[in-house]
């Protein structure tokens, strides 16, 4: 099974329980241990995703009770759909930033990505399944430029995706020069991608299924991971805090089901966002690449000494972040059915990094989860709809904008400086 | 004590290195055999650890010429030396902070089943390895970052002997470890030396160069200042090579002490 | 086997909105695409909102403005379906990228009318300035401004709107047709609608064509023509003629003062209140030929009946008979400071 | 002199001498040895600001090729008049790049600064200096709020200001709801900051006084520090070095005075930049504050340690970055003679980051110039102005922007990583 | 040995200190006198950095008190330590590697003539300091990221000595050093002792121990494990008294060494 060979000698090793410390305060078995560590973490201000949590359900509440209309099933439906344009650009974003480094580059990338697919599909004709993918290829290879620039010859990242940034979003509008907009067909993938395509055709079915997968696949990889944990006789999560994590994600898929069935079923984007957000997580916790992408985050030198090809690695991060802001365009594109120069916003590059940060990466590389991009997103989209719901006025819009930023992240900044001060974290 | 006679595993021919303004190495020697453990010592800032850095890839060398098993081999990066099967514990240590014990432990070398990491396995061979050390480290699962000075010392040990080195350098591995900890570090090396690698120790303590190394070499300022096989060579003789003169601060200090004594 | 989602509702918002005719209730979503125009917040939404109020009372008004985001106003569009307005009266940020929006709407059955920028898609009703017209007007009034001076060899400078929006190209039409052979344009260049980059080209120009050799100035906007008058003063031209468009109040105070020779005024009164009259008139289900006479086609092919109005050319000597008249501005708004003095001799007191 | 008391012991100390390493390459006396030094730093990488000084010269020849006009006294003048405003900006996050943190808001603070200039002083009728004054205290307390709340709340300075660069916009929208643009009288303090004001109302005299003190001030000071440094027996410049110093900085000047009286003269707003230059870096380099600057940016645990109070610095840093985001905010006003809706635009931030990094100041903290302000922004509008001379094509002086601004950097990035091959630097 | 009676410069009562999940401190006291050296030794991970952190403000402590001149006093900050007279040389060195040897000496405390900074001044006593401590340095104004182990060290050293502290705390200071440097370090310690000033020495050094302190107090898992007058006690008795037992690694290896060389 492992291919490893150490240069330990082969004198029996002391049994491996001495080597637990026993200044290390255990948790007690049972509801009742994971109870009292719940409220030492709380003290200690480990509180992880919790504020974020804690902060949408209070912007849901206030929006509820302010606006009549955001708590219905057709206005949660519009948040879930449309967040997933900037959350995509969010996954590729918390890649660069696991890095410790930034890509200005995603909202000119995503605007070019969607005049290059509308070009190649409607004006050249080219079949639009074709013009997606080579559209991906192009954001991989831009990608792959930034990060080569960085890696290779050394310019600050901050500057070659400000440069990226400026030179793309000229590239887009000399594109799209000629023709200015150009809308696209509800056909192929940008039907898939668009609001008229639902999880099994929006059959009431759909959602619930979705929702049985995902929690009988929660429970079952903890079930197996605790089985091998306990037979190679090293610490193991408890039975009861399983049941309770897969309680948890039960209720959330099945209400999320259960609402979205209210309105017209799951979106499809939204299944593929998902299936996204699942695939990166595996891959940044599960693999030696993403165990890799950590390490040079946390200590360049250290990774570097350990043979990992340091250039490599930014390479490939930042050909990731050029695949999710295309696959973004492509999205944002399919949401309002055109690609136009307008494309490269630079607030859809804001709003991605602010997504990726509120959901608890840090910009300074090496600690950090994909799922943060979900909850980043999910409360930036919740507030723009919130506003947008009820017309209040832009500048209001604006300031509203950036307290409530601030105040989400001023709970979880709290709660990081008590865990500093109880410790280096 | 097993002396090999064929070609040295590693060996520097007329090594030299600059930074900016400082020419740190001038024209060094050095030869590893298989099976012997060489200290190499001198004053702080003689050019130690920048040499060792040089044979484990963390800076080419600007001239010279790096021999292994007698073929000269050019060292660019960490990797290359790492296959070459040179492990290293440098003196900065270099982890990553963010990252646990385990998986510092395994970087660069993580251990797989079906392509996913195999993080059961490495969770428990890192306490296995941990304990022969007998370090105690509250858990394998915190980061590195708020771990003792020795315990990150320790950590950077036992990383070196995952991996089939043939040539293990350690880098002052004893400075911060406690003294059980460091009869465990002498203990090893002894064992590295039976299985028939290379080792290369810098170290400030004498009497533990004393006890485990088999040649002592000397670096001054930059540059080689003598080669002495431990067995014949006096503690004073060592001393004095790397301190430049018979009257230092050390003799000064014993003469002193020796004399309130009486 | 377990049915289609949101079934039930969503029918029956769709029989509600058919069914609201001549009910006189409900409510109206106004969308506006930026906030750096003056205009939309300051006078199109009051105007309005008051209009709808006193002939709907019942009616109320929904609004939403994108900040110059064609992704935003998608997104605005779909909420306001959600909240279940009847009518839309939308001035696009993009009038090609709104159509699926637009789309969207007609099919749910709600109504929609293009306000000053002509949407694509089934778009239901149209109001705005003739845009050619106004390119011409400022064409026209430049020419009349320059007097002798404009001859085939009078080098103009044009610092044109951003190209992202489509009446810059209406704009940029109207004026190169009505000067066409008559001036040279020497130097031509997108000011993005930003009076500090129309500032910069404008500096560049007089310094690329040297300051003796130009003799106008087209800035398609009185915001960029702010940016341009600061630049000509530099460089010691404030005596040529400059144009602009859009009344705004720096604007008129720069005529008073004749560091500006022109601008178009586009009553937004009867603008905002003739799309109040036709969204109410579509909520009621009353036939809207009768106001909107015109025939447009837009970009997709759809016949939109239209209510086109005409702009009014703003010079020093209308500006009582026009703005001030209009109750736009006060003369107290206009003659602050350091301007009462030049609005003493233009007649304004 | 000193008020230091040392517990060293009083044994007379060996010769100072002893201390200098045998193994370090000391220059040899004369140009001889200036020469061979300067050969060994540019094998060694050492470049300093050269690389961007070439690039500035490669920049200027292409336009001066190209554009018939560029190399004319009048289109100088107007490089070096309208890069003030961004090199304002830029100054104020020099010193927040030295933090190593970033301020999103400049931008936003800038054009609120301005509107609130012009509501009070036009709108209000407040005397226009006292406008001025005020505008200028609400940069300073909107910096240290951005401070205050990085500091002590421990929220990322990226996302606090992430919020300021929303919420601060809104602001500005709102208080120029009512009005939309407003015109500024070209009187007092908008006079001294346009394009009408002249050192010296234009006088050729002018530029040269300018020329004949910066001069002599680096010469003296020069001087003086070789003669401190002699008398202490440490290591000093030799005379050589500081006459081709004075030299060079001697041919700048006054070729720059005379260019510009080609032109109309030197204007007061460049006398007013050049001057904050000069006192900012005093301020760093050579007060403690300054030192504690460099600190913090370097290692905020070891700054710590040594008594520093971060948080003060860092509120400090940021008020400082308010205050040049409000003295920017008006220069740009004035250039314009109005403050307007669009005064905050997002390309002011891009830009102003995009100086100060090119110019050489590290985004990652500790290492940098105030003087790369000046360079950066003379190659930003420098490239500006000329894209602009020859009356290009917005998409085209996009691409060319973003490929010029990475030429200018990767000259720099190839130098350093020679540097670092060679020394940890 | 000037053995002073008076209440102790700075007595810890009761301290105790808690990392997340790890009691690194659990009831611990400690006290130093005015020339007064006190060794604290331990096993790796044992908690003395830790201690030595609390006492130099670096973290608040949870519980207990502490004393300065017989009086409570509330250290919260590094600030609160240096204002009291504490002087702390940090294991892991807290330098700022973008700044030069003279200013990462000065840091926080810098000469100044006329409100600026006073350079020349600066670097003529950073060169003095500096050879006293007979450590050579290229130059004092490279950057300290680019000196050796036992450079940053002696730097760090240098740093706590300017000032006027009543209470030196020095944290392996030895560890990176060479032999004569060391012997300079210990002779630095016993000038303090003689200028009356109280010092905290830690070191898994037993010979340096022995030649300069006067108690030693061992910390054994975060808790007091005796207070050792020097002069008393055996080498034996406190290396029992860190490792817990008296068969360990260091005695079994003593055994096996003396088998050997039989
Ligand atoms: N990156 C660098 N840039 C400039 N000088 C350097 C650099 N690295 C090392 N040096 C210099 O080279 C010399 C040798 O350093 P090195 O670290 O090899 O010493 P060492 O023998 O390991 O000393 P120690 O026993 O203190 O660890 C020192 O004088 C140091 O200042
Ligand atoms: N910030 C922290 N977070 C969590 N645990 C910590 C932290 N700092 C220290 N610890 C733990 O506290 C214990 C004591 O650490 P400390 O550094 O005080 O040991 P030490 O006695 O100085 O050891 P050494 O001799 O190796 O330097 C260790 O087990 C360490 O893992
Ligand atoms: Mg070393
Ligand atoms: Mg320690």
């Amino acid at each position: 099974m492992s291919t490893e060979k150490t240069t330990t000698d082969q004198t029996p090793p002391p049994a491996v329980e001495q080597a637990i410390d026993p200044r290390l305060l255990v948790r007690e078995e049972g509801f009742k241990g994971y109870w009292t560590e719940f409220k030492r973490k709380l003290r200690g201000g480990e509180l992880g995703s919790l504020p974020v949590i804690i902060g949408l359900i209070i912007i849901w509440a206030i929006f509820g009770v302010k606006g009549t209309n955001f708590l219905t099933a057709d206005n949660i439906s519009a948040v879930l759909y449309y967040m997933c344009g900037i959350g995509t650009l969010a996954i590729g974003l918390v890649f660069v930033l696991l890095l410790g480094e930034i890509d200005l580059a995603v909202g000119s990338v995503s605007g070019l990505a969607a005049a290059i697919f509308a070009v190649l599909s409607v004006s050249h004709g080219v079949n639009i399944w074709l013009a997606a993918v080579l559209t991906l290829i192009t954001g991989i290879a831009i990608g792959s430029l930034h990060g080569w620039i960085f890696a290779k010859i050394g310019v600050p990242a901050f500057v070659v995706t400000l440069a990226g940034f400026l030179g793309w979003q000229g590239l887009m509008l000399w594109i799209l020069g000629s023709t200015g907009t150009i809308n696209l067909p509800d056909t192929g993938v940008i039907h898939l991608l668009g609001g008229n395509s639902f999880f099994m055709g929006g059959d009431i079915a759909g959602g619930y299924i979705l929702a049985i997968v995902a929690t009988v696949a929660v429970a079952l990889s903890q079930l197996n991971e605790q089985r091998r944990r306990r037979a190679a006789k090293v610490l193991f999560r408890p039975t009861s805090e399983i049941a309770l994590r897969t309680a948890l994600v039960a209720v959330v898929s099945f209400l999320a089901a259960y609402v979205l069935n209210q309105s017209k079923g799951v979106p499809n984007v939204l299944v593929l966002f998902l299936i996204l957000l699942i695939v990166c997580d595996f891959v940044l916790r599960r693999t030696s690449y993403g165990r890799k992408v950590f390490a040079v985050g946390g200590n360049i030198e250290a990774s570097r000494r350990a043979g990992i090809s340091v250039p490599m690695i930014r390479i490939s991060v930042y050909a990731i972040s050029g695949f999710f802001a295309a696959l973004g365009g492509l999205i944002i594109a399919a949401q309002i059915s055109s690609a136009n120069q307008g494309g490269s916003d630079p607030n859809n590059l804001m709003l991605a990094i602010a997504s990726a940060v509120i959901g608890g990466t840090s910009l300074f590389g090496g600690r950090g989860r994909v799922w943060s991009a979900l909850l980043g997103v999910l409360v930036i989209q919740s507030i723009k709809t919130g506003l947008d719901n009820l017309g209040l006025q832009l500048s209001i819009q604006y300031m509203i904008t950036g307290a409530v930023l601030l105040a989400a992240v001023i709970i979880d900044s709290l709660s990081r400086q008590t865990q500093k001060s109880s410790g280096r974290a | 004590m097993v002396h090999v006679t064929s070609a040295p595993v590693l060996a520097l021919r007329g090594v030299s290195k600059r930074f900016g303004a400082v020419q740190a190495l001038t024209d060094v020697d050095l030869e590893v055999h298989a099976g012997e453990v060489v200290a190499l010592v001198g004053d702080n800032g003689a050019g130690k650890s920048t040499l060792v850095k040089t044979i484990a890839g963390v800076h080419p060398i600007d001239e010279g010429v790096i021999e292994w098993e007698g073929k000269p081999v050019s060292i660019q990066k960490p990797h290359d030396a790492q296959n070459l099967g040179v492990a290293t514990v440098y003196q900065d240590l270099a982890l990553c902070d963010n990252l646990d014990v385990v998986n510092n432990l395994y970087l660069g070398r993580e251990l797989k089943s079906l392509g996913t990491l195999d993080e059961v396995s490495m969770e428990k061979k890192a306490l296995e390895l941990l304990s022969t050390l007998s370090i105690r480290i509250p858990s394998v699962r915190i980061p590195v970052a708020s771990l003792s000075g020795g315990q990150r010392q320790v950590v950077a040990i036992a990383r070196s002997l995952i991996g089939d080195p043939k040539i293990v350098i350690l880098d002052e591995p004893t400075a911060a470890l406690g003294v059980e900890q460091t009869a465990q570090v002498l203990d090893l090396v002894e064992r590295l030396r039976e299985r028939g690698l290379g080792v290369i120790l810098i170290s400030h303590n004498m009497a533990d160069v004393r006890a485990v190394a088999d040649q002592v070499a000397v670096l001054r300022l930059g540059k080689n200042n003598g080669t002495f096989p431990v067995q014949e060579t006096t503690q004073e003789t060592i001393i004095a090579a790397i301190t430049g003169a018979t009257d230092n601060a050390v003799t000064r200090r014993q003469a002193r002490t020796a004399e309130a004594a009486q | 086997a377990c049915g289609k989602a949101g079934s039930s509702n969503s029918s029956s918002s769709t029989s509600s909105a058919s069914a609201a005719g001549g009910s006189g209730s409900g409510s109206i979503a106004l969308l506006l695409p930026d906030n750096v125009t003056t205009r939309y917040e300051k006078f199109d939404k009051p105007l309005f909102e008051a209009k709808v109020k006193e002939l709907a009372p019942n009616v109320t008004v929904e609004y939403a403005n994108a900040a110059g985001s064609a992704q935003t106003q998608a997104q605005q569009v779909t909420t306001m379906i959600n909240k279940g307005v009847k009518v839309i009266v939308i001035s696009s940020q993009d009038a090609a990228a709104i159509k699926s929006s637009i789309q969207a709407a007609h099919d749910k059955g709600i109504k929609v009318v293009a306000y000053d920028r002509l949407a694509q898609g089934p778009v239901d009703a149209y109001i705005s300035f003739d845009n050619y017209k106004v390119g011409q007007l400022q064409g026209q009034g430049l020419l009349q401004v320059m007097g002798a001076k404009a001859t085939p060899s009078a080098n103009v400078v044009e610092i044109d709107g951003d190209s992202a929006d489509p009446n810059a190209a209406d704009f940029k039409n109207g004026f190169t047709d009505a000067v066409k052979g008559k001036v040279k344009i020497a130097y031509d260049a997108s000011g993005l609608w930003k009076p500090d980059v129309a500032a910069q080209k404008a500096t560049a120009a007089i310094n690329q064509l040297g300051k003796n050799n130009i003799a106008a100035f087209y800035s398609a906007n009185d915001g960029m023509a702010g940016g341009i008058a600061a630049s000509m003063k530099n460089a010691g031209l404030s005596s040529l003629p400059l144009t602009g468009q859009d009344a705004q109040l720096d604007a008129i105070q720069r005529i008073v003062a004749g560091t500006q020779s022109l601008t178009i005024y586009k009553a937004y009164k009867p603008e905002a209140e003739g799309a109040a009259q036709l969204a109410v008139d579509l909520l009621n289900g009353t036939d809207v030929k009768s106001v909107a006479t015109a025939t447009k086609t837009n970009a997709s092919g759809n016949q939109v009946p239209s209510d086109l109005l005409t702009p009014v050319l703003v010079t020093k000597s209308n500006i009582k008979s026009t703005v001030v008249q209009d109750g736009l501005y006060s003369v107290s708004d206009i003659c602050t400071g350091e301007f009462a003095a030049a609005c003493k001799s233009a007649g304004l007191q």
